[in-house]
């Protein structure tokens, strides 16, 4: 439980801080912290595969693309960004209340806080799962991930001038 | 076409109506002798020449100030024969150009254009449209004597910093000595020296 | 018929690009691949150049106000300080436009001895540039010191022969300063036995290689004729495949008397470039076995001419010469006193810069450097 | 690592081959002699093995940068710092000491935290890297069951930190340097983790140690058992080492700090200690780079030649490194640099390609029986494409033979 | 023009293994990296303090004036003409004549400046003095703290010994002595020929009719 107490609340301070930051390119480094301490705790609850994963895939990949796109409309006025921010925050609250709603009813009706019972899973036996059980289920993914890198890449490539003598 | 300015001075006279150029003898041993051409005719000269008479490089641009005409008239000299464009008594920015070919072999053919006057009359019209390679030559000729190239596409000073007021090649122009000073004896060298050979005026 | 030039208009943004995606960089003056202190405004679109404004200026002395105020002689020197990586050839062009000015005819000895001294400065300067293009490239200098060992070699000559390994302060009007030291020319025929085996290994070192291949190839290619309008001379001029060599063209000193070829290109990039500058060399060892081979005794300047108040007649003359990097000329105007009273300089590098946004509009940053190597200028030129 | 042996098999602690597990041991049996907490005890065993590793690492970096300049001055005919020290081997003290006295200099406009954070966030990965690699028969700091996808995850770190350092500095060669970084690290990673794939299929497991561990034995009495001696290895080591030298960020890929072009790219504005360790950074993620190549290709801490069992593993491992980073040194002695649109070209044309024809590759060699007769079977399917690739890749690049013609007219 | 269409390595062939370009590129910086072990041709390096690289005889760094025998102020050649002054391009000589009392000028110069700072060891004044008088020198550690006296070089500083410009440069030296040597005998012959006609004409005043001098002496040479 230990780990949970001490990294949940620096999740969330993460998360707000990458919503609240005006500049963009601090909000994307708060995201990038966020979800660098999910992969922590998933390492602290004993998932080293899920944890090692999600670090490579959401720090190493998603965050630096946001970070290169960001970099790349290097132009950004954000003196007014905060001034849209201030008229958005009532809107942003009647949003989130549900949230705590769901957490209280399910604190208050006994669900399980702790973790143990739950198969701890070898990197081996994840494998062997994933390719005999669940192969459809993996073989649709990749499909469907091929096809929107496809898309995306073909929707990046506006025609640029070539501009070579 | 060979680079003697005769031969050519004929072929620009059968081409060019009303030409007024001549011919300007080159006294020294190098005998290279030269074309004088009034700055209107400039551009027809330079396009015949290129396109028909084959010189198509032109390597230098050069800018000589004469406060004194006779001098002018000493280095160049010219024949009588031809219609002398004789100049008023005043001075004159004269710029000289060297054109060369690339496929005749030879020394290069020289053209003179002369200003009307050194203080406000200082334009002459620009062949940058030309010869490209005139560009940063007439630039530095507008920086370092302030003769003005009518049609120039990005006339600035090229050598000095553009805040710079003065033209430091003409013969008049005095050495602003702003810059901070040493006391080195260096200093009465400089003094002594100028006893010997004062410059010329 | 050539159409007239695309005339430079002022601000030539490439088509597509939005104004404020601009990012404006300023190379230089202080850079470490501009050859000294030579700054160029950058616009970028990303990496590619959309606009490139040269500024120049950083080294200017004046040097020709100054030669107004000194005599003949008192010049010399200072032409050493012209194109600082080749001063034998400038002495060569200033006192061959004196020489044509007073009319002074040059001893046979000192004609043979001009030439070795030209062929070694255009051996020295090739030398060094092909150090400096790698370094460009970013090869660490290996390159670098490679040239740079076997320019020690010939520089060190020179400092036998005229006191200085590179302000040589050499020629005279009438021939050279002093004659060959005993046992110079016998070291002059090791070196220039020696040097193929620095030409090879460098060959070896540089045109295999596919990274150099893939950097090099159509960078900085312009057509023959706005090259030839762009008033461009040298090696980048017949990389494009225009034969225009004065020591041909235009023949001066005994340049008739040597067999040698004249290399020409085919595209004019930067890679013929490079290619040219090889050939050149190779060509260059070839007048200097000749020259060295045939090297006659004899006074090796013109006694008759006095070294103190030297007077030329009143009148003006054009020199010039076939420079490592383009046409050197001088354009002298006498008026019979000890100074020349118009000392004006035809700077190879200078005018060769004129097409330098032509050749990088639609380029990358890293093609900017290269093609700015492969032009070769060294800024004691191009500033004056 | 088990509980402080009993004092007897003491003498067992200081045999060579054991010698990298003697300061954990020590401080174990130190800790248990004070009848200090279990927990403790443990904490302060791996803290020490951690120390060793750090250690070791930062004072073969020190010698790494006197190294580098000794080969590349001897490459280019010069004799490189030789004032400093007995052959100059106080060198890498001289620059510690101008780094830690040099002022450091920050730019007004830049962001003062993430300016600051940067350096860090680069020298952290590389360490934590080190951690996992097996330097022994059985000695790894830290044997994870994963090890390779956490070396890939924490190299993950790197593309971030450097975008930091060029976005923080607020000029304008850092931002340049760090898009071109970004973009370079972003293409590479992909063909370094599939070459890297190779291995795992064949060997089964994602543990560094039992990789190590597998590639034991010799073919024939001489040839060693390593990775790099199978058809789809040898193009899968030569991808990874050119994948590693642009991880890295060196010679011909040193493009993010090209000093020719955009001066010294998102190190531009940094001074002092700071500039130190993006070094730092750099050569021990060198370090940690060339480490995992060597234990997926070259067996790790296999000794080469049959005879000498004698001599301890991680000796093995050590020369392994050095020769690979004396390669490393040489490929940047020699050749110039790549443009940014080719780099991105030769690897997502060129080098993803061939990455990926080493899987079925390594499968085919693996079903027909690992023997000869499988040499035969997948020797052609590589090395024919990459023939092909390379020379429509060059004539793309290089089209035409050029001729010269000399005129003496 | 003909077109030897030949050019030395054709670059970019028809079918080349890739990389191999490369690979020849890594094969010369091996070679010397191992060279430079054993080639010494290819080490060029001189460490300066502990070695240093011998300077040609005909190396010209800073001028210096000469003077025969020991003493540096006597025997000075310098004449104190200053056409080396004037000659010089950037100015740097300045030369005071030393006059007696009543202004007749001693033939020699009172000071005798050159700031080092301007000159650019060009060798002008070395070549127009006609009484050899100046040469340029050969050593180059003249590293100074102060920037205006210390690069002003006086007439003490600069005077060295007609054998150091012996043993800088034997063969200038030489010729230079051999030069002065006949100068002198010229001068001395000269002079005795003067003498001897002075005697002569003195001869003749004692005895007018003794010996009328045929023809007039033309002046001295």
């Amino acid at each position: 439980m230990i780990p949970l107490l001490i990294l949940a609340p620096l999740i969330l301070l993460a998360a707000v801080g990458a919503v609240w930051k005006a500049r963009p390119v601090h909000a994307a480094l708060f995201l990038a912290l966020a979800l660098s301490f999910t992969a922590v705790l998933y390492l602290a609850l004993g998932a080293d595969f899920i944890g090692l994963v999600q670090f490579m895939v959401y720090v190493g990949a998603v965050a630096v693309l946001i970070v290169f796109s960001l970099l790349i409309i290097h132009r950004g006025d954000e003196s007014e960004e905060a001034a849209r921010r201030r008229r958005a925050l009532p809107l942003g609250l009647l949003c989130a209340l549900p949230v705590p709603v769901v957490i209280l009813a399910a604190v208050s009706r006994g669900a399980p806080t702790t973790v143990e019972g739950a198969p701890v899973l070898s990197v081996r036996q994840l494998g062997t799962l994933l390719f005999t059980t669940h192969a459809p289920a993996v073989i649709a993914v990749v499909v469907l991930l091929t096809a929107v890198m496809v898309g995306a890449a073909l929707l990046a490539r506006e025609p640029q001038p070539d501009r070579r003598p | 076409m060979s680079a003697d300015p005769a031969v050519v001075l004929e072929s620009l006279r059968a081409a060019i109506v009303g030409l007024r150029a001549d011919l300007r003898r080159n006294p020294g041993p190098a005998a290279q002798h030269s074309i004088l051409v009034d700055p209107d005719h400039l551009l027809p000269v330079m396009r015949h020449l290129r396109d028909h008479c084959g010189f198509d490089l032109l390597t230098n641009l050069a800018g000589i100030d004469w406060p004194d005409p006779k001098l002018a008239d000493a280095v160049a000299v010219p024949d009588d024969a031809g219609d002398a464009a004789v100049r008023a008594a005043g001075g004159f920015l004269e710029v000289v150009y060297h054109l060369d070919s690339t496929k005749t072999r030879g020394a290069p053919l020289v053209l003179r254009a002369r200003t009307a006057d050194r203080s406000d009359q200082v334009s002459i019209p620009s062949v940058v449209g030309v010869f490209r390679s005139a560009e940063f030559q007439e630039r530095e000729l507008f920086d370092l004597f302030g003769i003005h190239f009518t049609g120039h596409p990005d006339l600035r000073r090229i050598l000095m910093w553009d805040a710079f007021e003065d033209h430091p090649m003409r013969k008049d122009y005095v050495a602003p000595d702003d810059y901070e000073y040493e006391p080195t004896p260096h200093g009465d060298v400089l003094e002594k020296a100028r006893k010997h050979d004062p410059p010329k005026p | 018929m050539i159409s007239d030039p695309p005339i430079f208009n002022s601000s030539p943004v490439l088509e597509g690009t939005d104004e404020d995606q601009l990012l404006r960089v300023s190379l230089g003056p202080q850079h470490p691949s501009t050859h000294g202190v030579f700054r160029m405004n950058v616009e970028l679109d990303g990496e590619t150049v959309v606009k490139l404004k040269p500024v120049f200026g950083y080294l200017h002395r004046n040097h020709e106000k100054i030669a107004e105020t000194t005599g003949y002689l008192g010049s010399m020197p200072y032409t050493d300080r012209l194109d600082y990586i080749c001063p034998l050839s400038n002495n060569w062009a200033y006192a061959l436009s004196v020489e044509k000015l007073a009319g002074i005819e040059v001893p046979e000895r000192a004609q043979h001895m001009r030439v070795i001294l030209a062929e070694l400065t255009r051996l020295v300067n090739h030398t060094a540039f092909m150090g400096f293009i790698l370094a460009d490239m970013g090869a660490w200098g290996s390159a670098l010191m490679y040239a740079f060992r076997e320019r020690e070699k010939i520089l060190d000559l020179f400092e036998d022969l005229t006191g200085a390994r590179m302000m040589a302060n050499f020629m005279r009007f009438g021939g050279c300063r002093n004659d060959f030291p005993d046992g110079w020319d016998a070291r002059l025929r090791t070196l220039i036995d020696h040097y193929p085996h620095f030409l090879d290994e460098m060959e070896e070192f540089l045109l295999g290689n596919e990274i150099l291949l893939a950097r090099t190839r159509d960078v900085g290619a312009l057509p023959k004729e706005s090259l030839i309008n762009g008033g461009v001379t040298g090696p980048m001029l017949r990389a494009a495949g225009v034969n225009h060599d004065l020591r041909k063209a235009d023949p001066y000193g005994i340049y008739d008397r040597f067999s040698f070829r004249i290399p020409l290109g085919e595209v004019g990039d930067c890679y013929d470039r490079i290619m040219i500058r090889f050939l050149e060399m190779r060509e260059s060892l070839g007048i200097l076995k000749q020259a060295a081979a045939a090297l006659p005794g004899g006074d090796f300047v013109n006694p008759k001419i006095k070294i103190r108040n030297f007077k030329p007649p009143v009148g003006e003359s054009y020199a010039r010469v076939e420079g490592p990097k383009g046409e050197l000329g001088f354009y002298l105007v006498s008026d019979g006193g000890p100074n020349p009273y118009r000392y004006r300089v035809r700077p190879p590098s200078f005018i060769n810069l004129t097409l330098l946004e032509d050749m990088c509009l639609g380029l990358d940053l890293a093609d900017v450097v290269i093609i700015l190597g492969s032009i070769d200028i060294v800024l004691g030129e191009v500033d004056r | 690592m088990t509980a402080s042996p009993a004092a007897v098999d003491a003498a067992g602690w200081f045999a060579p081959e054991q010698l990298p597990m003697l300061p954990q041991r020590l401080v174990e049996h130190l800790l248990s002699l004070t009848g200090a907490p279990e927990v403790l005890i443990s904490i302060a065993g791996i803290a020490a093995s951690a120390g060793t590793v750090l250690l070791v690492f930062s004072s073969a970096f020190a010698l790494l940068s006197l190294i580098e300049r000794k080969v590349l001055a001897r490459a280019q005919n010069r004799i490189g710092p030789n004032r400093a020290g007995w052959f100059g081997l106080l060198q890498p003290l001289a620059d510690g000491i101008k780094m830690l006295t040099k002022e450091d200099v920050v730019p007004d406009k830049a962001e003062k935290f993430l300016h600051f954070l940067a350096p860090v966030l680069i020298v952290l990965p590389a360490i934590l890297a080190l951690g996992v690699l097996p330097y022994g028969r059985d000695w790894t700091p830290l044997p994870l069951e994963a090890g390779l996808l956490f070396f890939f995850a924490i190299g993950a770190l790197t593309e971030l930190s450097v975008f930091i350092a060029g976005w923080a500095s607020g000029s304008k060669f850092p931002m340049l340097g760090a898009m071109r970084a970004i973009s370079q690290m972003v293409s590479y990673e992909l063909p370094l983790i599939l070459s890297a794939l190779g291995v795992v299929m064949v060997s089964g497991t994602l543990s560094l140690q039992e990789i190590a561990a597998q590639q034991s034995g010799f073919h024939f009495g001489f040839i060693p058992a390593w990775n790099l001696f199978t058809p789809w290895g040898l193009v899968a080591g030569l991808l990874f080492f050119i994948c590693s030298i642009a991880e890295a960020n060196r010679s011909p890929f040193d493009l993010p700090e090209g000093e020719s072009e955009i001066v010294a790219g998102h190190m531009t504005e940094y001074s002092g200690f700071k500039y130190a360790l993006f070094f730092m950074g750099e050569y021990l993620g060198l370090f940690a780079i060339a480490g995992l190549g060597i234990t997926l290709f070259l067996g790790g801490w296999q000794p080469p030649v049959p005879g000498l069992a004698y001599v301890p593993s991680w000796v093995w491992f050590a020369a392994k490194i050095s020769v690979v980073i004396f390669l490393y040194l040489w490929i940047r002695a020699s050749f110039p640099r790549l443009r940014i649109d080719q780099l991105m070209r030769f690897a997502w044309l060129c080098m993803i390609p061939m990455a990926l024809l080493t899987l079925p590759a390594a499968a085919i060699w693996h079903f027909t029986g690992r023997g000869a007769f499988s040499w035969l079977v997948t020797l052609p399917l590589l090395l024919v494409p990459w023939i092909i690739l390379g020379n429509v890749f060059n004539r793309r690049l290089a089209p035409g033979r050029r001729r010269y013609r000399f005129a003496d007219g | 023009m003909n077109d030897a269409t030949s050019s030395p390595k054709p670059p970019g062939k028809r079918w080349s293994l890739p990389g191999a370009g490369l690979l020849k590129g890594m094969a010369v910086t091996g070679r010397n990296l191992v060279g430079s072990f054993f080639t010494k041709e290819r080490m060029t390096t001189v460490q300066y303090p502990e070695q240093r690289a011998p300077i040609s005889p005909n190396f010209r760094n800073f001028p210096f004036l000469v003077h025969d025998g020991d003493d540096p102020d006597a025997g000075l050649r310098c004449v104190a003409c200053s056409i080396c002054e004037k000659e010089c391009p950037p100015q740097c000589i300045y030369i005071v004549l030393e006059r007696d009392a009543e202004g007749k000028s001693l033939k020699r110069p009172k000071i005798f400046d050159i700031d080092v700072s301007v000159c650019m060891n060009c060798g002008i004044c070395a070549e127009v003095c006609p009484f050899d008088a100046i040469y340029m020198d050969g050593e180059y550690e003249l590293s100074t703290g102060d920037r205006f006296e210390g690069l002003l070089f006086h007439k003490e500083r600069l005077a060295k010994s007609a054998d150091y410009h012996m043993r800088l440069r034997p063969k200038e030296a030489t010729q230079v002595m051999e030069r002065r040597k006949a100068e002198e005998e010229k001068k001395a012959a000269a002079a005795a020929a003067k003498a001897a006609k002075a005697k002569a004409v003195k001869d003749a005043d004692a005895n007018p009719t003794a010996s009328a001098n045929p023809k007039p002496e033309g002046g001295e040479a």
